[in-house]
Parts: C-alpha cells; structure tokens; sequence
C-alpha cells in the first residue's frame, strides 16, 4: 500500500500555491541493499493535478526526482473552496491521490 | 492503450529528420490528447519512455522536439550553485515566455538526464519547484516551450560532500 | 569558469560570481533554507498519528492514553516540556524512552520488541521515529521547557553537561571536540556550540528532524547514537540514563525557544 | 602516571558536587555496550583523556609537557624516506571511515583529514576545527626534519599538543605507517595538489 500523501492549497494575490507530499522511495534501479543486491527500478512516472476536477498540470517525472517526491504548482486565480487533487501513478501500477480544498 | 495516444513516445523529430535545427517546429499538444482519449489521465498517462531513457541531454531534448532550443533569460532557475548534497536539490523553475505551455528539466551529468516534463493548461502558471537528484556537480538545464518554440536556460550546481563521510 | 561566465551571460548576470569560500557558504545556506521548505517531514506526522491510534501489543491498545507529562492522553505541549521527570517510573525521561515506557506498560508489550527496532531506515522508518514526528509536531509554537526542578532532573542537568566534556574513545573525543569552539564546522557542515544558549536555542527547536541526505526522519535518540558512533565509541543503549541527561543538557541550554520543528537537516 | 592525575585531581576547576571523570566514567560502563570493533575498553580513559577532561583541555605548564613527553614515546617511526605517494594519501585524506562500529574491522581507515582542515585547492568541502594546510609543504619544505615532525604529528597529534583535538591516528591503530607516510606526501611532496 502507497504511503501517505499530503497537500496544501493557499491563495495569495490571486495566486493559488499547491505544495504536495508524497511518499514514495524513487528507487533509481542502481543502489545496492545492505545485503549487496539491486534495488528495482520504482518511481512515479506521472504526477496530475486538478482543480474542480479539470487537469491543469500532467507532469512525467524521473527516477531523478529525490524519495519523498515534494512539489509546488501555481495556479492563476482560483477561490478559497475550490477543489484540489493531485494523484500519482508509479512504473509498477501503483497509484495514490489526494485532495484538500483551497485555504 | 498507453503507446498510441503518447505524442513523446513518438518524437515527431523520428518522423522529420531533416526538421530544423533552428527552432523546432509546432508538438502536438501532449494534455489535450490525454483529456480526450482517456478520461482518468493519471491512471493511463503519458510517458515519454525514449526522452527519460535518454543518456544524454541531447538526445533526451531531441524527444522533446527541441534540439535547438533559443536561450532566454525569461527562463528563470531558483537553484543554490553548492548543493550539500546530491540526493536532494531544490530547483524552482518560473518560466516568463508569453505562452508557455510546457517545462522540461535536465540534469546533464546524471546516468539518464531528463527528469522531468511539466505540461501546464487551464489557467496553471508556468513554474514548477522540485527537488531532483543531482549525481555530481552538473548543469542543470531547463527547457520551456512557447506556442511551439523552445527557450533554455542553464546553471551549474556544485555538489559537495557534507558531514562527516562515515 | 569559461562555462560559468556564458550562462551568467543567459542568466542577466544573476549568477555572474565564481565561487570563493565565503560564498560558498551562502550558497549552502540557500541550499538549506529551499530544502527546508519543502520537507517530507509531515508525512511521518501522518504515519505518526496513525501509530499513535492502532491498538498494539497484546493489551490491544493505543497509546492514546500514554502520559506524556500533561496527563494522560494531552500531546499538545507535551513535547516543549520533555525531558522530565516521571514520578511512575522515578526517573527523567526524553520522549522516546517515555514511549517506550509507555508500550510496556499500557500496551504491554516486552522492552526488547518495543525497542528491537528503534531506528529505522529509508524504506522502513521506525515506529519510535513517526510517533516522535507526530507528537514533537504538536508542540509548535510552544516554548521548551525542560524539566529542572526535581533534584533528579538537576542531576541529569549536571551528568549532561559532564558527559558533554567528557573525553574518551578511540579518537579522544568528547562531544566539545566539535561542538565546542565558535565559527568551526565539519566539511561544510557547521557546528553549532551547544553549551551555549544562543546556539543550543535553534538546534532543540527544530529535532527531531527529516534528513535529506538518507531520506530518514532522525530522532534525538538517534542523533546522540550517531554521535558517538563517529566519536569511535561502543554504543549507548537506548533511553540509557547517559543519553537522557545528555538530551536534557542540551534542551535546558536551548530553553525558552518556541518549537519550530520537526525540521529538515542536511 | 599516578601523581600525575593526583595533580590533575588537584587543579579540577570542577564544583565538588559536579560529577567527575570517574562518575561519567563508571554511569557510560553501565550504559553503554560493545558493538562491532568498538569495544567497551574505549570507554576507559586512559591519562590524556583523563587530565585534559579535568583540565578543561587546559593542564598545567608542566604536566602537558611531561604528558607529551610519555606521548612521544609511542611515536614510531620507519626506517628510510617518510614521503608516500599523495595520490595515494589525498584519498586517504577524503575518507571519513575508520573504527566505528559500523566500519568493517581490518578494512582500511581513512584519515578523516578533510573533516577539520583544508588541503587541496580544488575541495571546497573542508573543515576548520584544524587549522589550513594549503601550501603547508610549499612554506616548509620537505627535509627529513619536516617529514619527521609531519608523520609524529599523524601518528601521534598528543605528543605535540597534549589535549589536541586531533585523533592519534597511528598511536590508536586507525592508519597504518604506509598510510601515514602517504599523508607525509600528500603535505610535503611539491607535487601534491595541496602545494599547488
């Protein structure tokens, strides 16, 4: 099961701020266990971001992207209540989202 | 599902080679196509599998339709030059083109350089702060596209090593 | 340096400079504060509440009921107030060793598999770690304030700050040989004396922390572990009175800072 | 030894309820444990340590000298040129590993030198609890007597300083003498980066 996610959604100056946490290892396919054996390849590949249900940002990420993936978006406008979510989707299938509302 | 709606699977440049080096031409609009063909976008998105298994950052900028991209101080990286250490490098990314549709993030040293593309629609800024991996000291290079144009920009992050190394 | 100067050209000359020494270490300070700002240190709060809440051991209960110092069940402020003394088990406790009292006792569950496996990893983070995440999380904003009334704490008080100066080891080294002289640092790494308050205030403030280097989130317990693993010393057990008084040192050093963590170090 | 430490006892800044070295002593006995290659007979102090805990690193005149003096004594030196290969020694410079419990025991340490000083020119990561070594052959040259004064100094940095800072790193077994000499190289040999 996928780790916790978290998010935050401010509007300032008529700008909304979207920061969001996700806990996910990033696993670059090249580090070796304790025990001396590869790790597999594991990392989010797509990061989506809606708001009030329409995507704003679709982003294809790396095994580049640092463990416990942290991002911050920007949208133009947008009004306290309005409905955020982001999800996430890894090369194994494994998925998450979350939601919270603009503060 | 998956290989036939991806524009980045396909780069167009595959399609043209002998496409301009200047600037390159008009992409398909990679969120548009998602939208419409595939009502939950995160769970059957787009990957562009050939510009991330890239080793170099030129071969991961030619998936992108973006060979020669113009360089542009309107493309503006919020990066410390020293970074303490390379697992974790905070990069913020604001592109002031008129029309940016898109971002892409290089790393040009590290083993597989794009790490990541950034498609904004609907009213999303064109800005992105991440934090990327940064194996050695290495330029990091962005690339926004503008109604169908690419800028870049670039700036060295040095990585040292930190603590006490036991 | 050719290089450099074509991008400062790209760049409107933003970053136009080389790199000398002193700003290198700006540069480093940048780097920490934009790592701070987006720190994965909530996310073990959330792993932390949840633990805080499951039914475990063969009491099948939570720790909810757990006295952190404020009564049973209060995590707000409890931790500002840590290390203290506890008059059920007659002895200053941190907060880890007050959770693990805690397990034993409410939840009871044996010491060696509540502490089995108190400092976890990258993939696995420990149960001691989320929980301290969760309750060091609930004291923002509130001052520390350390036990140091109860002779034993002012006994602790007193063994910390000995332990501090105390020399030994394979390489000699007490907790003074870097933490003891102003303006030093390891590799780029500065080294904040902290037998002085005005150093010691914004350390105690921001542990337990997020790690950036090892993706880790790093209790106090740990810290101290880790510090006399690199001092070339045999292990301190956990929760071990010398760790407790040592934690207690350094937290009444610090005392009177509003609690700003948990943090994100290097 | 012994009338050393009854001395040391004597000049103890220390306030009489304040714990001593012993007490600290005897509570890490009880707290602590052997993990790996460190064992629990680090935990006892041995007169160095002991004197320059009560001092506050700080012994009187005469009892520094007569420490380091005893110190020398340990200091062994190898027969022939002191200067190893500074390539060789940088590396050994840059390691941070060595005698902890998490370190393999028998797998080669490293000197942890750039934890505290600088030395070459092109490590911007560098320490300043010791101070700089850039140039330090440059300046001095590299006669026998440097040498000599350069590799008692690794081997055995109390023998100079009675309460240094510095690990003893050839006394406590933590380099070997061909590593030691290295570093004698990587300070001394005109070529090595740190005298560019």
């Amino acid at each position: 099961m996928a780790g916790p996610m978290k998010m935050r959604a401010t509007l300032s100056g008529g700008v909304t701020d979207v920061r969001v946490l996700m806990t996910h290892p990033m696993e670059t396919g090249q580090r070796k266990d304790p025990d001396g054996k590869l790790v597999p390849l594991h990392f989010i590949q797509n990061v989506t971001l809606k708001v009030n249900g329409k995507t704003v940002v679709e982003s294809q990420i790396s095994q580049g992207i640092s463990r416990n993936p942290v991002f911050t978006f920007r949208i133009k406008g947008g009004a306290k209540g309005d409905r955020i979510e982001v999800s996430w989707i890894d090369n194994h299938g494994e998925t998450n989202q979350t939601e919270t509302a603009v503060a | 599902m998956r290989s036939k709606v991806t524009p980045g699977d396909q780069s167009p440049l595959k399609n043209r080679p002998n496409a301009s080096p200047v600037v390159s031409g008009p992409q398909p609009v990679n969120g548009l196509a998602a939208i419409v063909l595939k009502p939950f976008a995160a769970l059957a998105a787009t990957w562009n599998k050939d510009g991330f298994g890239a080793k170099t950052a030129a071969d991961a900028l030619k998936t992108l339709g973006a060979s020669n991209p113009v360089a542009s101080r309107d493309v503006v990286i919020e990066a410390p030059q020293i970074a303490e250490n390379g697992a974790v490098v905070p990069i913020e990314i604001t592109s002031n083109v008129p029309g940016t549709t898109s971002i892409a993030v290089l790393i040009d040293k590290n083993p597989f350089p794009l790490v990541g593309k950034f498609d904004f629609m609907e009213g999303a800024l064109p800005f992105v702060k991440l934090n990327a991996k940064v194996g050695e000291t290495s330029e990091v290079r962005v690339v926004a596209e503008a109604l169908g144009k690419h800028y870049v920009a670039t700036q060295e992050i040095k990585v040292t090593i930190g603590g006490c190394g036991g | 340096m050719k290089k450099l100067f074509g991008f400062c050209v790209l760049l409107g000359g933003a970053f136009c400079a080389s790199l000398p020494a002193q700003d290198a270490k700006k540069e480093i300070q940048r780097y920490r504060e934009m790592v701070a700002e987006g720190s994965p240190a909530e996310l073990f709060e959330v792993e932390g509440e949840a633990l805080w809440k499951k039914p475990q051991g063969p009491h099948k209960v939570s720790l909810e009921k757990c006295d952190l110092s404020l009564g049973a069940g209060v995590v707000k402020g409890a931790y500002a107030r840590l290390p203290r003394y506890f008059k059920d088990a007659d002895r200053v406790m941190d907060l880890e060793t007050r959770l693990l009292h805690c397990m034993g006792t409410l939840q009871g569950r044996k010491r060696e598999e509540a502490a089995a496996r108190v400092f976890g990893s990258a993939d696995r983070p420990s149960e001691m770690e989320s929980l301290s995440a969760y309750i060091a999380a609930q004291s923002r904003g509130m001052k520390m304030a350390p036990g140091l009334s109860h002779p034993k704490e002012k006994e602790a008080y007193a063994m910390g700050r000995a332990v501090y100066f105390h020399r030994a080891g394979a390489w000699d080294f007490s907790c003074a040989s870097c933490h003891g002289e102003e303006g030093k640092r390891i590799r780029m790494q500065d080294l904040p004396v902290l037998y002085k308050p005005e150093h010691a205030r914004p350390v105690v403030s921001t542990w337990p922390a997020y790690r950036v280097s090892t993706s880790q989130f790093i209790t106090l317990q740990w810290r101290m572990n880790n510090c006399y693993q690199q001092m070339r010393m045999p292990e301190p057990d956990f929760g071990s009175d010398t760790t407790v008084a040592l934690i207690l040192f350094l937290t009444a050093t610090g005392k009177g800072e509003p609690y700003r963590g948990p943090g994100t170090k290097r | 030894m012994k009338r050393i430490f009854l001395i040391a006892m004597l000049v103890a800044p220390l306030a009489l309820a304040d714990p001593t070295p012993q007490d600290v002593q005897k509570l890490m006995q009880r707290d602590f444990h052997a993990r790996g290659q460190a064992g629990m007979d680090r935990v006892v102090q041995d007169g160095v340590q002991r004197v320059c805990t009560e001092s506050g690193d700080q012994p009187p005149a005469g009892l520094a000298k007569s420490l380091e003096a005893d110190q020398m004594k340990s200091i062994v030196y190898p027969s022939g040129s002191l200067m190893g290969d500074w390539k060789r020694g940088e590396s050994i410079a840059q390691n941070g590993r060595g005698l902890q419990w998490t370190d393999k025991p028998g797998a080669p340490a490293g000197g942890s030198c750039y934890n505290c000083h600088q030395l070459s020119g092109a490590e911007l990561s560098y320490g300043t609890i010791g101070p700089s070594l850039r140039g330090f052959g440059k300046a001095r040259g590299n006669g026998p007597e440097v040498q000599r004064y350069v590799y008692g100094k690794i081997y055995n940095a109390k023998a100079y300083n009675a309460c240094s800072q510095m690990p003893r790193l050839g006394y406590s077994g933590t380099l070997t003498e061909e590593q030691i000499k290295d570093l004698v190289g990587l300070l001394l040999d005109p070529g090595s980066p740190v005298n560019q």
